[in-house]
């Protein structure tokens, strides 16, 4: 069981010090909400804030979502969990950010919870990487021994059904679509501006929420997301109309993975799978 | 019940290309029906949202003056960004002839009975001059001309090219009820006018604050400049007059996106005095 | 007037409003209880808090085509597409939101032009309120108590719903409502004790508490404009915006459009859709220009045009208090708190 | 009468379009259900026009390039190759059927080739009929 109360001390101090040593001049981690099951995302920006930080099975944030909001060289400090490291290395991959100028808080937790449902949030949900990949700062003891499963059984289901019964299964899903964008805001890997949907030239899809139009946006940004999706789960967990969005995340990190022979957001020195060919790529994984 | 969202259609009779970069024109349309010809009274400073259906709709102020009836014209830049521009591309790429859609007019507009009686001095930069021109016009037409004081025309723009309604800029020049100083920020080897920024021309000119208001649209920048030089000129904040420029879809205070502080810029704007802009949050 | 029908016979309830033409209802989806049309008297839910999308969608839906057109070679044919005036009925409004109606009234029919699609549907609507569980605690996001709502108040609807154990009392309090209980012969007629439930409910739906503070709508709405400047508590208050729309979007009182030609090869219509002031594109101008190219300037007029700017124009403060923007947020912005927050500054 | 297919064929300039005009040179005869896009590589294909495409109403769709190390611009097509190969897993999660969807990398000189695969594939979409999963449909609007 993870010590939410230690990692929640550790995290205050470990702030405190960065901030009052000048290292960092913020540190990216979470605060508390209206009520304990409803924390939020916050920025401590002088010790004084340290205070205010928090740390409970519902932080369930990705913190590594407000990193490309700063400028290059700012100094900051981020509390990560296990996907959500990933996200930092895969932005590390990406140029969006330079190691030198990130402390990482690492956060090993198991038994997160959804805010809404309370449910634990697993690696059939998305919670498949449970020690960070990379750190400066360990806040809590590395979880070992705790079989995390593999983060694509989920999937056996739904690829198990016929084309037609997948097909009804996502129209259904996305029919709910209100197009809130919820989710490609809540994603750390979504740092386009302007966003290929707000465009106008050319207008890749409908604005107002028809069904192809979204139809497009949520196909294209499984494409865009692909070889980068960490499974962090925040576009699901964001939805107000609950799209299981990370299945089909989950598939295309999959395939990438088979295909490509690498996950995203591992290793610093990787490049970006869609930007980048091996010459043992085959033909046959055209088909 | 009338519906507010429905355009009229306009025919385009005649379209006029401003400026040597060709990226500005002027559209004059003719209305198809008579009876919304009736209908459309406008003054100048007001816009109308101009449509291409599949296209969309864009708002542009009114360049012609109600005193020449018969059309409405309106002066049109071509945008181009990743994330706009889509009408008046299309704008651009008609021809004479083609039908169009008009509503409006939308907005309020230059407060004719509040510069009645006084000196105007009517400042422009750049593209900005289109509802000005329709002011001038109002202003200087037959019987008009008598309700107004003095009218000065600071205009500029930046190469002698980009200057809009070259021939009624000259045929402005020539009277004598109306003083024109126009100004390039930099001349080329045929211009033969003033050189110089539109604030520093406004100082040269120093037009009197005595009973006297100023018009001033621009882009941002050299607002910021002459606002300085009519402050000195001792003109107050309630006798500075300008259009505020913001993001309008529905054109009739309904959609909310041109909303700045307790105004939508669409209905109760787009003309502001300085005075009443400073008591808005600074949102714009 | 006060009438009652048993639970058991909800169906039959739902089935006979449904005769009289379209009807509005909570459904229970995957994504939530949320009002749909309804086309199966099943389908139709009674137990819920509340819905996950706000009504407004009944009468301001997520998107509505105003013209559709034809393009050919020579012209383009138009053709205005009317305002919906079939009479219709919506089901199971919650109290808070059933007062949202006349905050989107004031701006939609008060003031200026009247916008035909509103007004056509809100003439033509009859809404069927629907008290909360009394016996049951608020949703900790709820603040409508602030705005002096409570949990079954009947003000604003046509017909007001209760449910108690066994029986659900349905009381007309217009004459719009009253005369679509006479139309429905299935319904008994509600006796004293029923009476005395009906209003002993009422009486204890104000004792359920929600959060609450004393926002005096003038006192905020000069607040606010005076705190406008304060960046740093703007900046705080909203650091941890992702600038997405849930919370505009399942608002009861945000009204905000973006209006839009879309077409398939030469047929398509120009629609109204909502639109959000959080997006960052919402003020964006063809030019490249944005006057609020910052998330905490978009989170900041979304307050000021509640709280303040509404209050100015209206009369009103633009929210109910349903709670809903907090529970769609992803990241737990409260906006609750910032207002109580800038009240203190 | 028989189902005929729309394809839309999406073909490098370099190679596979070449080809296609080879085959037309040389007289060989293909199906005239192909509707063909050139664009100067088969990297610059964004999986967006494919899902556009069947969006807008094509059966199948048919992309070409220049086989793997003879990109004009040298390795353009082994990224394409990755594009094309998520794209695909993608649009078949998504429901769509897998062979209306395929890659053939076709040299300039094989109009021979060109005009086989496009007798191919579209016989393999007539067998799967009319594609209407992601096709538009605005009903009365």
């Amino acid at each position: 069981m993870t010590a939410f109360k230690k990692i929640e001390d550790n995290l205050r101090m470990e702030a405190k010090n960065l901030l009052e040593s000048g290292k960092v001049t913020l540190v990216l981690a979470y605060g508390g909400g209206f009520d304990e099951k409803h924390p939020v995302p916050y920025v401590a920006k002088a010790a004084a804030d340290a205070d205010h930080l928090v740390f409970n099975e519902y932080c369930t944030y990705n913190m590594a979502r407000y990193l490309t909001r700063y400028p290059k060289g700012t100094k900051i400090a981020v509390a990560v969990k296990g996907a959500d490291s990933r996200a930092v290395v895969q932005l590390i991959q990406e140029g969006k950010l330079r190691r030198d100028d990130l402390v990482i808080l690492g956060i090993p937790a198991t038994g997160m919870k959804n805010q809404k449902t309370g449910e634990v949030i697993d690696a059939r949900t998305t919670a498949s990487t449970i020690n960070p990949v990379i750190f400066d700062v360990l806040l809590g003891d590395e979880v070992h021994g705790v079989k995390a499963g593999s983060p694509y059984d989920v999937l056996a289901e739904l690829e198990g059904m016929d084309k037609d019964a997948r097909w009804a299964f996502w129209k259904k899903e996305f029919e709910r679509c209100i197009r809130c964008y919820a989710c490609r805001k809540a994603c750390p890997m979504c740092y386009c501006d302007p966003c290929f949907m707000d465009m106008s030239r050319p207008r890749w899809a409908d604005k107002s929420p028809t069904d192809d139009g979204t139809l497009m946006y949520h196909l294209t940004r499984f494409y865009h997301l692909a070889g980068r999706c960490i499974d962090c789960g925040e576009c699901s967990r964001a939805c107000p109309v609950d799209i299981p969005l990370y299945l089909f995340h989950k598939k295309v990190a999959k395939e990438c993975e088979e295909m490509f022979g690498q996950a995203a957001g591992m290793n610093i020195e990787d490049k970006p799978a869609m930007a980048n060919f091996k010459g043992e790529d085959s033909d046959q994984m055209l088909g | 019940m009338e519906n507010p969202y429905i355009p009229m259609p306009m025919d385009v009779v005649k379209i006029t290309t401003e400026v040597d970069t060709n990226d500005i024109r002027t559209f004059r349309l003719a209305f198809v029906s008579k009876g919304d010809e009736e209908r459309f009274k406008y003054l100048p400073g007001q816009f109308g949202e101009l449509s291409i259906y599949g296209k969309g709709e864009s708002p542009i102020g009114i360049a012609s003056s109600p005193t020449d009836p018969g059309y409405v014209e309106f002066t049109v830049q071509r945008t181009g960004t990743l994330v706009g521009g889509i009408v008046t591309t299309a704008l651009h790429d008609l021809e004479e002839g083609a039908q169009i859609g008009l509503r409006g007019p939308l907005g309020n507009s230059w407060p004719i009975d509040f510069l009645a009686g006084k000196n105007v001095v009517v400042v422009g930069g750049g593209f900005a001059f289109t509802t000005l021109r329709s002011l001038i016009n109002y202003m200087i037409h037959g019987e008009n001309r008598k309700r107004f004081g003095d009218i000065t025309v600071v205009y500029g723009a930046r190469t002698p090219g980009l200057l809009l309604y070259k021939e009624e800029m000259a045929a402005w020049q020539k009277r004598k009820d109306l003083v024109m100083h126009v100004t390039v920020d930099r001349g080329d080897a045929s211009w033969k006018g003033r050189e110089g920024f539109v604030p520093t021309v406004c100082k040269e000119v120093a037009p009197s604050s005595k009973n006297a208001v100023t018009v001033i649209c621009g882009p941002p920048i050299m607002i910021k400049f002459t606002l300085p030089v009519f402050f000195d000129l001792g003109f107050s904040r309630e006798n500075i007059l300008t259009s505020l420029e913001m993001r309008m879809k529905c054109g009739i205070g309904k959609c909310g996106r041109c909303n700045v502080g307790n105004k939508y810029v669409c209905k109760d704007g787009p003309v502001f005095s300085l005075a009443q802009l400073e008591q808005l949050p600074r949102d714009y | 007037m006060l009438k009652k029908i048993a639970i058991d016979q909800f169906s039959e309830l739902v089935k006979a409003l449904l005769e009289k033409g379209p009807l509005y209802a909570p459904v229970k989806g995957k994504g939530g209880v949320n009002f749909q049309a309804i086309q199966n008297p099943a389908d139709v839910t009674l137990d819920f808090y509340n819905t996950v999308l706000s009504p407004k969608s009944v009468f301001f839906p997520q998107s509505e085509d105003m013209i559709r057109y034809r393009i050919t070679q020579g012209a383009t044919e138009a053709h205005p597409v009317p305002p919906e005036s079939r009479p219709a009925v919506i089901l199971g409004v919650r109290p808070c939101d059933v007062r949202s109606f006349e905050i989107m009234d004031r701006h939609f029919l008060g003031a200026g032009v009247i916008d035909p699609y509103w007004k056509s549907k809100r003439d033509n609507t009859t809404i069927i309120g629907y008290a909360f569980d009394v016996n049951t605690a608020a949703d900790p996001a709820d603040f409508y108590n602030t705005f002096g709502y409570g949990a079954a108040d009947p003000e604003g609807s046509d017909v007001f719903m209760i449910r108690t154990d066994k029986t659900l009392l349905l009381k007309g309090m217009t004459d719009r409502g009253k005369k679509l209980l006479d139309a429905l012969g299935l319904l008994q007629a509600a006796g004293g004790p029923d009476e005395k439930a009906f209003e002993e409910t009422v009486k204890k739906g104000k004792a359920v508490r929600t959060r609450s503070a004393q926002i005096e709508p003038q006192a905020i709405a000069k607040k606010l404009v005076s705190v406008f400047d304060n960046g740093e508590f703007w900046q705080k208050a909203t650091m941890a915006c992702i600038a997405c729309g849930a919370c505009t979007y399942v608002c009861p009182t945000c009204y905000c459009f973006d209006i839009s030609d879309e077409t398939l090869f030469k047929e398509g219509s120009r629609k109204r859709f909502w639109d959000a002031c959080t997006f960052t594109d919402f003020t964006l101008e063809a030019s490249g220009h944005n006057p609020r190219p910052r998330i905490f300037q978009r989170y900041r007029q979304k307050v000021c045009h509640k709280y303040s700017y509404h209050v100015d124009k209206y009369e009103c403060i633009s929210c109910v208090g349903c709670g809903r923007c907090i529970r769609s947020c992803p990241v737990n912005i409260d906006i609750f708190g910032i207002v109580v927050d800038a009240g203190k500054l | 009468m028989s189902f005929e297919p729309k394809i839309l064929g999406i073909a490098c300039n370099w190679c596979t379009y070449t080809g296609a005009d080879l085959a037309g040179t040389t007289r060989l005869k293909y199906p005239q259900n192909l509707r063909l896009i050139r664009v100067m590589c088969s990297s610059r294909i964004n999986p967006s026009f494919i899902i556009r495409g069947f969006q807008l109403g094509a059966d199948g769709v048919l992309v070409g390039g220049c086989h793997p190390g003879d990109c004009h611009y040298g390795t353009g097509n082994l990224y394409a190759r990755r594009k094309l190969a998520i794209t695909r897993k993608i649009l078949e999660f998504a429901g769509m059927e897998p062979g209306r969807f395929r890659v053939e990398w076709i040299s300039a000189s094989e109009g021979k080739k060109f005009s086989e695969v496009v007798g191919e594939f579209t016989e393999q979409v007539q067998t799967l009929g009319p594609q209407t999963k992601f096709k538009i449909t605005k009903d009365g609007q």
